[in-house]
């Protein structure tokens, strides 16, 4: 079993409220130098049986399909490795 | 003869019961719709009400929009069934590309209630017909999903073609993108807003007001007399 | 994961020499001997653990009971209750052959720990408990209190439990129609997060927590059970929080971090409609909603109940973690579960709702004929014991109270003594001060964070004085509720303090032109172990009860939730009081809001120097001393009277009690709400300061229309009920004639502005 | 400028509401053969200066303390270098 994860952010044109009001807190909490905040999803699935080329090619457009609406996000599909070092795919 | 109209109860809707009580008040037939049933039981036309369809976890209406009825909706809305999306289904309409454009979360990160002015754009959409261009209006406001986008290309197609139906007059109760409160398609069959009309529809209840009555009627009309 | 060896019943009997970890469980060394006494041998590890639950304070009321039972004993004549306390929540009749079921619970200490989580999953509580009773919900309530408005946790606990019983109550689709925002400094380390549903069904489909009928099958409907929130609230709700958890930056979380549990309310919302289906089916014999205590409640309770015993098979719980033991499945408090009693025959149709609303469901055991509750794993008993001993019969305290010593000194600390202002300017700036308080200000930021609208029905909502929700369409007939608390009377004296609790509640509900019916309550207060803490208790209890008696109004149910203190220090006493009341017709009720220009303006009651407890107090002096207004609840009950019979026939047009802030506050609320001011004149025998800021009790100010003036005050003097004119609705200022002039505009920045600027 | 990722992800033991209702929509979009969906919150810091260890550690205080309730979440804090291939630094 692996674990392939799906990582969705809103595209970067698009007004990230939530983002914004991370930022906006971090001075109050004494935080200096950090100069963008984005906030989005991460989704983790854990998959049975090899994770071949043909297994995320599905897992993509399942991104594509349903976990992200690509009119307002932007995904990315990796495997995650055991020693938690990820691997970009996309 | 009057018009049956289908309001689809997916899980989670819950603003069905009040969108079949606006269309029987208006004087139409309400017809329960099961989100499992491809069969639409004849309807002349589709209400996608409010709600939290399958809890809106993943994107507001992003689930809904896969359901089996889904599918009949879909293709009957392209051969030019009215179909209104309110709020929760406005969020599946634009899930299913239905309406062009995206719902996100409000700007300010809460769930807003409030009663809430509109000025009506377009009195030309099977569901407008008895309002008149120009006219302002109160309707409830309620969501957390109520930001309207889309790319520059389309909010200026959409002035163009006259596809805005309803402007938010006063105070943007969400970040939606020049005011946008509600859109059609093309042909002016498919109409989505986040106010719900539903819930103003007899004196006493809720803010009191009936202004979101001519939706139903308009339906109505248009659909006996053609 | 195997646990070797299981400790089955016979394993149990077999080892009298095994120690059980009783005390980790909350267990008093005598509380643990008498369970060995009960079962004649020591308990398995599961019937510890379920023992441990259901005798916490949280589940078996152990220091409370032996003065709630008031509520019984001094219930009033009534022909209004169709089910009394005891039951998940009480049900009232109102007519036309609905009945009404309505509850308040407090889900305080979770929502310290995870506001957002502890608030949504504590609405998700109550909706089952009124679910379980047949009712469809109709509407939420939720009254809150948190720490000093201007506290840096305060931004950190409130803008979270507002968002959570938003985010839970909006998604089933049950309208929030009230509740209150109380700041004190002294709920920064325990917010008070109540909350309260009311449900409408006919009265033949009230249901019961009964398991009976052998053969009848036990099953588990809902979310799958994990190890989420073992021992949460029951554990959670028994312990006082560290001192040191409430650190003094105000940013830290609390020390003690026990597993919470998170809430699904699209789970909820299908059973919510998969459960009445199967009502309006008429499969359902029995049903519990799992809450506090999980299974071991659910299982204890309806078998005790009922009239036979229970045998269920714990390997067929679904579970969402498989390595849980038996112990924990017993303990699970996972949110979104209900078991129902089902006749064989109708199991089938039970479970085909169930699927088609995507429940699972699951038979998990039967009513028996013997009088045992037995449970199994791997095909081996490890519970067996009587019911009642479990859910009924737990301990029972007599716990030691006293009137605390600094008591005296705290009446003797008169707040008539405080400097009041000595010019008109004076006067009129500390009326902006006051209705721009926390306290008083305007709540608008948090209370449009909820769905007002779902359902179709509501007929009035906050900030009106009560919420009012039509539950029959052709006729009208509407219920309507209030609730209503005041922590700083309620220290001042605690029997007077829930009188005036209930009394406010009472007259809010009157003001919209309900009859005010029945009683519900959740009293919430400080370490039960601390006598000074149980006599505010047995005190407010005591209040509460004469109270309820004298005004006909009986307690249907309620919650009590204790421990609320942080190290010594203690909350307010705080009992929170709900008023459910009934109309006729709906289309007759009364608004806060002045409606017209020219309409007159009546004081309802007498004005006395009353400001011990006061809001002027608090904002003007930060003083908390001396007594609270008196209460007279045979004036209130004539008030009543009065508001319900001028609203009927309509002779006044718009109302609004008067409480915290006293009449300025009410005045100024009914303008803004209206958009219309007001001229007042002060009326004889009263000076301007005493007119404004009394919060003496049994008062209201009505608008009444110019031609409907002979009429109303001919009834209220045939009734002999005070009304004094005191102006006229007229203008877009406030003015006190020869005192000041405040413009809405002015006032509207200042009551409207303070929320949002402290908390968004 | 480098890019700091914060992911939060509910406790294993935490029931995941949002990831179980992705779960289930999956066999209706003729996916099989995932068995576990878990959704969680992506953050992108994008931090001025350096990322050393002390600025590292920072981050890591207000991931616990901010960007996550460690009641109830878990979290993960890692530089993002270029070419997307991420260091676990937690
Ligand atoms: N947390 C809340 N949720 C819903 N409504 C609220 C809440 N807090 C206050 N309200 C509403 O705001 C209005 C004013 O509250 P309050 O001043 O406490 O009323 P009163 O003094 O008449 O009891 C009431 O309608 C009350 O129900
Ligand atoms: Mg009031």
């Amino acid at each position: 079993m692996a674990r392939v994860v799906v990582d969705v952010m809103l595209k970067p044109e698009i007004l990230d409220p939530q983002g914004q009001a991370v930022q906006r807190a971090l001075p109050r909490l004494g935080f200096e130098g950090i100069s963008d905040v984005r906030q989005g999803k991460r989704f983790e699935l854990e998959v049975d049986g090899p994770v071949d080329d043909a297994a995320l090619a599905r897992i993509h457009d399942l991104a594509e399909s349903f976990l992200a609406n690509t009119v307002i996000e932007d995904f990315t599909v990796r495997v995650e490795s055991d020693d938690a070092v990820a691997e970009a795919v996309k | 003869m009057t018009a049956r109209i289908g309001v689809v109860t997916f899980p989670g809707s819950l603003d069905d019961r009040d969108s079949r009580r606006a269309i029987r008040l208006a004087g139409a037939e309400p017809v329960a719709l099961w989100h499992k049933d491809k069969d639409l039981k004849q309807v002349d036309a589709v209400v996608l009400p409010g709600g939290f369809s399958y809890g809106d976890y993943l994107r507001a209406g992003a689930i809904s929009r896969f359901s089996p009825v889904m599918e009949t909706i879909i293709e009957q809305a392209r051969a030019g069934m009215p179909v209104l999306g309110i709020c929760n289904g406005f969020q599946i309409l634009t899930e299913a590309h239905l309406l062009p454009g995206a719902m996100l979360g409000n700007d300010h990160l809460h769930f807003i209630c409030r009663d809430q002015k509109l000025r009506v754009e377009n009195a030309e959409t099977a569901w407008t017909g008895d309002y008149t261009a120009g006219q302002e209006i109160h309707i409830p406001l309620k969501n957390m999903d109520g930001r309207y986008v889309a790319d520059e290309y389309t909010l200026d197609m959409l002035e163009a073609e006259g596809r805005v139906v309803f402007r938010y007059l006063d105070f943007n109760p969400n970040g939606s993108l020049r005011d946008i409160a509600g859109i059609t398609n093309e042909a002016g069959n498919v109409v989505g807003l986040m106010p719900h009309p539903e819930h103003a529809v007899e004196p006493l209840i809720g803010t009191g007001r009936t202004d979101g009555l001519p939706f139903f009627t308009s339906i109505l009309k248009k659909l006996v007399t053609a | 994961m195997s646990r070797t060896p299981l400790d089955t019943v016979e394993h149990a009997a077999a080892t009298p020499d095994v120690e059980l970890p009783w005390a980790e469980l909350g267990l008093k060394k005598d509380e643990y001997e008498r369970i060995v006494e009960i079962l004649g041998r020591r308990p398995t590890g599961a019937e510890l653990a379920m023992y441990s639950v259901m005798w916490s304070e949280h589940c078996s009321y152990k220091s409370s009971k032996v003065h709630l039972r008031q509520f019984g004993e001094k219930a009033p004549e009534n022909d209004v209750l169709l089910v009394g306390m005891g039951e998940n929540a009480g049900v009232v009749d109102v007519g036309q052959g609905y009945a009404v079921t309505f509850k308040v619970e407090s889900h305080n200490h979770p929502s310290y720990v995870e506001p957002y989580q502890g608030a949504a999953t504590g609405v998700g509580g109550i909706v089952r408990d009124i679910i379980a009773m047949g009712a469809r919900p109709v509407a939420v309530v939720d009254p809150l209190r948190f720490g000093a408005a201007d506290h840096p946790d305060t931004k950190r606990v409130l803008p979270g439990v507002v968002a959570g019983i938003g985010g839970y109550g909006n998604c089933l689709g049950l309208p929030n129609i009230g509740g209150e925002v109380v700041f004190d400094a002294c709920y920064q380390g325990n917010p008070l997060v109540n909350a309260g549903c009311i449900g409408v069904m006919r009265h033949e489909d009230i249901h019961l927590a009964k398991a009976s009928g052998a053969g009848n099958k036990v099953i588990l409907y809902g979310a799958r059970t994990g190890g989420d929130g073992i021992g949460g609230a029951s554990i959670l709700a028994s312990e006082t929080f560290d001192a040191e958890s409430d650190s003094a930056s105000g940013t830290g979380k609390p020390r003690k971090r026990p597993a919470v549990q998170v809430g699904d309310p699209f789970q909820e919302k299908l059973l919510i409609e998969c459960t009445l289906e199967a009502f309006a089916e008429k499969l359902v014999v029995g049903i519990q909603d799992l809450g506090a205590a999980g299974l071991s409640c659910a299982t204890s309770e309806l078998a005790s109940n009922g009239s036979g015993g229970m045998r269920v098979i714990l390997d067929d719980v679904p579970l969402r973690d498989s390595t849980l033991s038996p112990e924990e499945i017993l303990m699970s408090e996972s949110q979104e579960r209900m078991c129902a009693i089902v006749e064989p025959d109708k199991v089938d149709r039970f479970l085909e709702i169930c699927e088609k609303w995507d429940v699972i469901a699951t038979v998990i055991g039967e009513v028996t004929d013997g009088d045992r509750l037995e449970i199994y794993w791997h095909g081996e008993k490890i519970v067996d014991v009587d019911p009642r001993t479990v859910a009924h019969e737990g301990p029972v305290y007599e716990r030691p109270y006293a009137r605390p010593e600094w008591q005296d000194a705290l009446q003797a600390d008169d707040a008539g003594k405080l400097p009041r202002p000595r010019t008109s300017e004076e006067l009129r700036e500390q009326v902006l001060k006051l209705v721009a308080s926390p306290n008083q200000a305007s709540k608008k930021w948090i209370t449009q964070q909820y769905d007002h609208f779902v359902q179709g029905n509501t007929v009035l909502a906050m900030p009106e004085d009560a919420g009012m929700i039509r539950i029959d369409e052709e006729t009208g007939l509407g219920v309507a509720i209030a609730t209503d608390g005041n922590g700083r009377y309620t220290k001042l004296d605690p029997y007077t303090g829930a009188q005036l609790a209930l009394a406010e509640a009472y007259r809010n509900v009157a003001a919209t032109g309900a009859k005010p019916l029945a009683v519900s309550d959740c009293l919430n207060f400080g370490s039960p172990e601390d006598p000074a803490v149980m006599w505010q208790f047995a005190e407010a209890v005591r209040g509460l009860a004469d109270g309820c008696r004298q005004l006909g109004t009986p307690v249907t149910g309620g919650n009590v939730s204790l421990y609320n203190q942080t190290g010594e220090v203690a909350i307010h006493p705080t009992p929170v009081v709900a008023v459910l009341g009934v109309i006729d017709d709906v289309s007759r009720r009364t608004p806060v809001a002045f409606q017209e220009e020219g309409q007159l303006l009546y004081l309802l009651g007498d004005t006395r120097e009353e400001f011990g407890g006061s809001a002027w107090s608090q904002v003007i002096h930060d003083h908390l001393g001396g007594l609270p207004p008196k209460v007279d609840l045979e004036r209130e009950r004539l008030l009543a009277e009065i508001l319900i019979a001028a609203s009927r026939d309509g002779m006044i047009d718009s109302a609004h009690d008067l409480s915290d802030g006293g009449l300025i506050q009410a005045v100024v609320e009914s303008a803004l709400l209206g958009g219309k001011g007001a001229r007042l004149i002060v009326p004889d025998g009263l000076d301007a300061f005493t007119f404004l800021f009394s919060e003496s009790a049994g008062r209201a100010i009505v608008a009444v229309p110019r031609s409907e003036e002979v009429r109303f005050t001919d009834m209220c003097r045939a009734r002999d009920l005070p009304a004094t004119r005191i102006g006229v609705v007229d203008g877009d200022a406030v003015e006190v004639q020869g005192e000041f002039v405040l413009s809405l505009e002015e006032l509207r920045e200042a009551h409207e502005n303070t929320i949002p600027s402290l908390l968004a």
